[in-house]
């Protein structure tokens, strides 16, 4: 498909982006937990059009068993895009900046996660881009927390992540497709609230020291609201698990 | 090099469980032998995409998206488009899927369900000319499994045909060197409906639409494609035993009846 | 070389093929038994323009390792194409095409080789085709039986396989390359004859059920045929070896 | 897929002297936590590349050589030249280095040096077109590892720069369809100077140009690349764990300084 | 990487067997120190091929394949025809041989056999132009090692020193842009015969054409191609020892008229 | 960058070449031993324009464990040329003609290496163009040799190499790049001069069998030259560890 024109402009003369947000305004964000069959947790994340599936397999052995480490397991995360998921198709085999990508989330993952509870395992985390609009690591993120909390494996606490970019001079938060192509810088970043450590911190484009100091603030909001989110869709799978062994029960009563 | 593939320990008791249920005309998930599991299908969900689909076929997931690019069509083949289709049996859908390049199972399930497409006619290769010999276009299927409990040709072969059917193009021309959009968004103009259907055996036993555990103990697989018409446009047989000739020819007049069944589905889907 | 031109007729109004022969007959078969000196089995075929060498390894030590099964022996198999085998050369990187035959043929034989006799260990078998013809992967089964059977491992029974294709609108059997590439429709099966199983079926092209039920009978006599000149080119090697070890014999008693 | 890596058996004793020298205020070469190792730039050295630069960073020795050719641009920059960057971390410079493939710490910092360049917009793609859409000249920036004792992205983004400031290029022209070369050689138009300056968080502290014992003991990693006027062009976060707001504020202003200095030292290679 | 290769477990006795024969001043199959095995040369097997021969060199055998295609020139030589050299060393040969991407066995044997027929001039390049600097007549060389009993580089250069003098190309010329075929098959034109002889030194002694036996316990050895004239045209030691000066000088005569005698039989055969 | 024009003659009246060298005459070579701090043992070498560094690691253990010898060391070499290296810029997928010279590179230094001391080990030798500038092969052998020494891993004697070309119709020493593409043939050899064993010889071009016995005689006397020049340069680096010793003991006595 042909790429979208390049807009006018980024913001209006009433500081309404293109998608009638304000500057410091996430996207309409979806989360939802387990919801594949086979993998051993799973999420599901939708932030403005992107749209990301999220699987975790493990603690499992080690395979091929060379990799595995004594004292702790090793997390491993695969980032990938679907073929379909940008505007031009993109070629299925795995792409340089893919490889990175999957390496920065890993790191922005493996402080919470207790692997030294399961030494000579595999915790694997994969990463399925099915629709990419910006933002797609830190969506990636917000997800992978999710699936591994709902594959049941021991974390410290959950990781929120959210980008924030300068688009015609202003610090914006969670740039879209167009404002990440055609704005003037784009800063990624992970979060880890309780710990307070930044996990995951990316920059390309220019950015002074004082609007890199605005523009993390402005992440790190984000992230604690997106904390939030995570949290809300943990507590409602619970509960529909805990509604569902209700019914279940009373079922049993009734039988 | 194609080997004699490891399947997972599956309890010898488990094994015996599911093909005594279906000795017994009976089937682990309550079905009977010729009946598909529930069909769900959704078309449009990838935006970015010229067409998509997902479809769960019980719990077995499968997104496709159609990309149309413009592409060099091949010698022998001047005045036709190009038809890609490309399957990725991702380790996200099973933990008996491995990550790196095509598994030879990847590889036999997009041959067969770009065989079905490609025999049966069913893209109008003619329409995606833009100057023959030079330049075309190339519409790309990329079928992604999400959830495998089996039965992954079907589910496949119903996704690639929603996502073929409500697919949408820009009018393409060129202008001197340069490919040009006109706008507003036309249909992909299709010319037939192939759907696949797919038998496994167990025991003696011919069971449609096999879920994992019943392809895990299978003796043979059978897969057959049917076209519009009720014709016949792809078939592959799988697995490590074999079908007598009686079966067979009981196997192919059921297709036609469940590509009909499943074809009204999908297409009823694609108008959505 | 450039590819030959497309027939006017595929068949003549006396329902003659291109090459001369009916629609239920065969091109000339020529099979030959253990020809090659480093493989523990092998053999070649002829038919039509197709040549075809089987080379089979085994019963050997599994390697890599991992591939073993603990209750039988894996049975591994390589169908190729030289590059110089076809109209236009074939680059030689395995193909998706040669991947799905080497698949596909391996099913074929899997149900008559007593792999249970013989875990933790592999059986090769590699087929070469040097020249390609239409049909090559049903005359490769045809040979791999032979091949495997002069190799001295255990079988139950052999293979035989032969495709039947539509071509102009009639049914025929054993169709050549043009016939494949100008005809309608292409139906290759292997059967093992006492087992009565259709271990290897695929089709391209469009036929109707009725077509289908047809051409699978010429098979399957096909099949019968070839069976036959299977087990000639067995006794026939067999016979030179006991000519042979006679002859030794003899020399043996003139000595 | 990215996975936790093995780290050497560093004797637990000596992993604590790095860490407890560090909380100390003291490291183990002996510089103070704001201090790079002794820094050397030679260019020139390879007189077939259009540029080149050897850099030693204490112990680490790193060599960049540019080569220019004349290529295609792409479809969606037809007014601009191409600049691509590759590093090689050959098994030659370390025992953790493998052959094969790029590693993934291979792709990293080559995307890392190559963010910094593209993102300054240090060299003058503009000026790199011959024909609109067509040809363009292709700058190739090919880091090799040749030493590796720590902190290798900024060895290679100080080679990378000098380089770059170093290297000369042959008028090319169209005629026809032909490329011609005038004689005379100029240097390759740059309009910024972007350098990287790495630290690394060992315990509570953060050092500036981390050495290998220090790498294999951090928590986390960051490195920020500066550009002449003192703005941020590109930030990098590595390591298993993270820093704290209040520690990146920190970093990013130390980087500003630290930058300017080594760009000096850089520029004044360079020239020669 | 290479790396000193893992040789089959031969037992030591048979080891011991096969080198006092040599010393001996005999050989495990009987043959003189000088003497080559049986020969036997069949061309134009592969009708669909423009050349092939097969060769079996006793119990050795290769099948070459030529084939010709249009293509583009390199840039560098944009008034020749392009030649390309391919070896299989499958797994059907030898139990030596293993699947996958060319071993460098199979690639020195590639180039060995390349670099004698290159550096003979023995295929006219010029002659393969259609038009300069655009598009040309590709000759693909294909090597097919179908029984490894030893000295597959000799069996492999005679056999496509048949295939290349037995081989016939339609005439091409371009009309526009399209390769036009005129009718009527003309030999490749040769303007050299060059043939590989190869040596081994097991013990003290110099054998040539070696048995796999005695590859396996050989300490070096040696091929020499010769052209028409009787002059060197490539050269390959190979194995884990060497050769002395003297050893050298007496190897070199005794490939010329090794390569002669093999010459004529070779150039026989082709005729047919 | 734009490849050197052909030089109109390889050699002028008077038998000088473009170089200003004599026909017997070696380019200028500069050898610098133990100049790489993390490998085992490395040397540099500079042969006309040539820029190679050779680094040794080993014995160590090896690595995949099935390439392991139970009765030696695997001796392992990679030959590589840096993109940069040459005119056109390589890609930096290893090449053809880099796995044939790594190979014949090996066979040529695995007569003088002690193997059999280090049964299950590796010993790795990585020899890396930089710069090159015709028979970077020969020089690569000759660092190799010194990188080896340099790691301490015990040899019978260290390995010489030089080609010998012919360029318009005479025999001549060590070609440059320019000598080697428009010359008519290159000779390069590698000599283990107490052994009297040619241990790498490889030829391309016509030679008569005369020009080769010449050719051969001037090569083996260069590496008799080189090999001078190789002990000088491990008695110079082993002087400037004692001088550094018996500094640091004064230092020490001082202090």
């Amino acid at each position: 498909m042909p790429e979208p024109k390049q807009p006018e402009k980024l913001i209006d003369d009433k500081g309404v982006r293109i998608d009638g947000r304000r500057l410091d305004q996430l996207r309409p964000i979806k989360l939802e937990v387990g919801i594949l069959d086979k993998a051993d947790g799973s999420a599901y994340i939708e932030q403005g059009k992107n749209k990301i599936l999220v699987g975790v397999y493990g603690p499992r052995e080690a395979h091929p068993k060379h990799i595995a480490l004594p004292d702790r397991a090793v997390l491993r995360c695969r980032y990938r895009m679907a073929p379909f998921s940008v505007d031009e198709r993109k070629n299925p085999a795995p792409s340089r900046r893919e490889m990175e990508l999957s390496k920065v989330i890993r790191e922005s993952l493996e402080s919470v996660v207790l692997t030294d509870l399961y030494p000579r395992t595999t915790i694997d985390v994969f990463i399925e881009v099915l629709q990419s609009d910006g933002g797609s690591r830190c969506a990636g993120i917000t997800a992978a927390s999710l699936a591994l909390a709902d594959a049941g494996i021991p974390m410290r606490e959950l990781v929120a992540a959210c980008a924030v970019g300068k688009i015609q001079g202003h610090m914006a938060l969670d740039l879209s497709d167009a404002e990440d192509k055609y704005g003037e810088a784009d800063l990624p970043v992970a979060w880890v609230p309780n710990a307070n450590l930044v996990t995951l911190l990316q920059m390309d484009g220019i950015l002074t020291t004082n609007e890199f100091e605005k523009g993390l603030t402005m992440a790190l909001d984000a992230c604690k609201t997106i904390h939030g989110m995570q949290q809300e869709a943990l507590k409602k799978k619970y509960l529909v698990i805990k509604e569902v062994a209700e019914e279940r029960e009373e079922t049993e009563v009734v039988a | 090099m194609s080997f004699t593939p490891q399947l997972p320990p599956v309890a010898k008791l488990e094994q015996k469980t599911v093909i005594d249920l279906v000795a017994n005309g009976k089937r682990i998930d309550d079905r009977a032998a010729d009946s598909y599991r529930p069909l769900h299908i959704q078309v449009g969900l990838i935006e970015k995409a010229n067409g998509s689909a997902q479809v769960s076929l019980g719990k077995s997931k499968v997104l496709v998206g159609i990309k149309i690019e413009t592409g060099t069509p091949f010698p022998d083949t001047p005045d036709e488009g190009v038809l890609t289709v490309n399957a990725e049996l991702g380790p996200l859908a099973s933990p008996l899927f491995e990550t790196g390049p095509p598994s030879e199972q990847a590889i036999e399930l997009a041959r067969v369900i770009d065989r079905g497409i490609r025999e049966s006619k069913a893209v109008d290769m003619k329409s995606l000319v833009l100057l023959k010999g030079k330049k075309v276009q190339v519409v790309f299927v990329d079928i992604y499994i999400l959830d495998h409990d089996g039965n992954l040709i079907d589910a496949a072969s119903i996704a690639a045909l929603a996502a073929l059917a409500s697919a949408k193009l820009l009018k393409a021309e060129l202008k001197g060197d340069e490919v040009v959009y006109k706008p507003g968004l036309h249909p992909l103009p299709l010319n037939n409906h192939p759907v696949a259907v797919t038998f496994a055996k167990v025991g003696k036993t011919i069971v449609v639409d096999p879920v994992l555990e019943e392809e895990q103990v299978m003796n043979a697989r059978l897969t057959v494609t049917i076209e519009k018409n009720g014709n016949i446009c792809a078939m592959q047989k799988g697995g490590l035993s074999g079908f007598t000739q009686d079966e067979l020819k009981a196997v192919v007049h059921l297709a036609v009846q469940k590509a009909a069944e499943n074809r009204a589905k999908i297409l009823a889907a694609a108008k959505g």
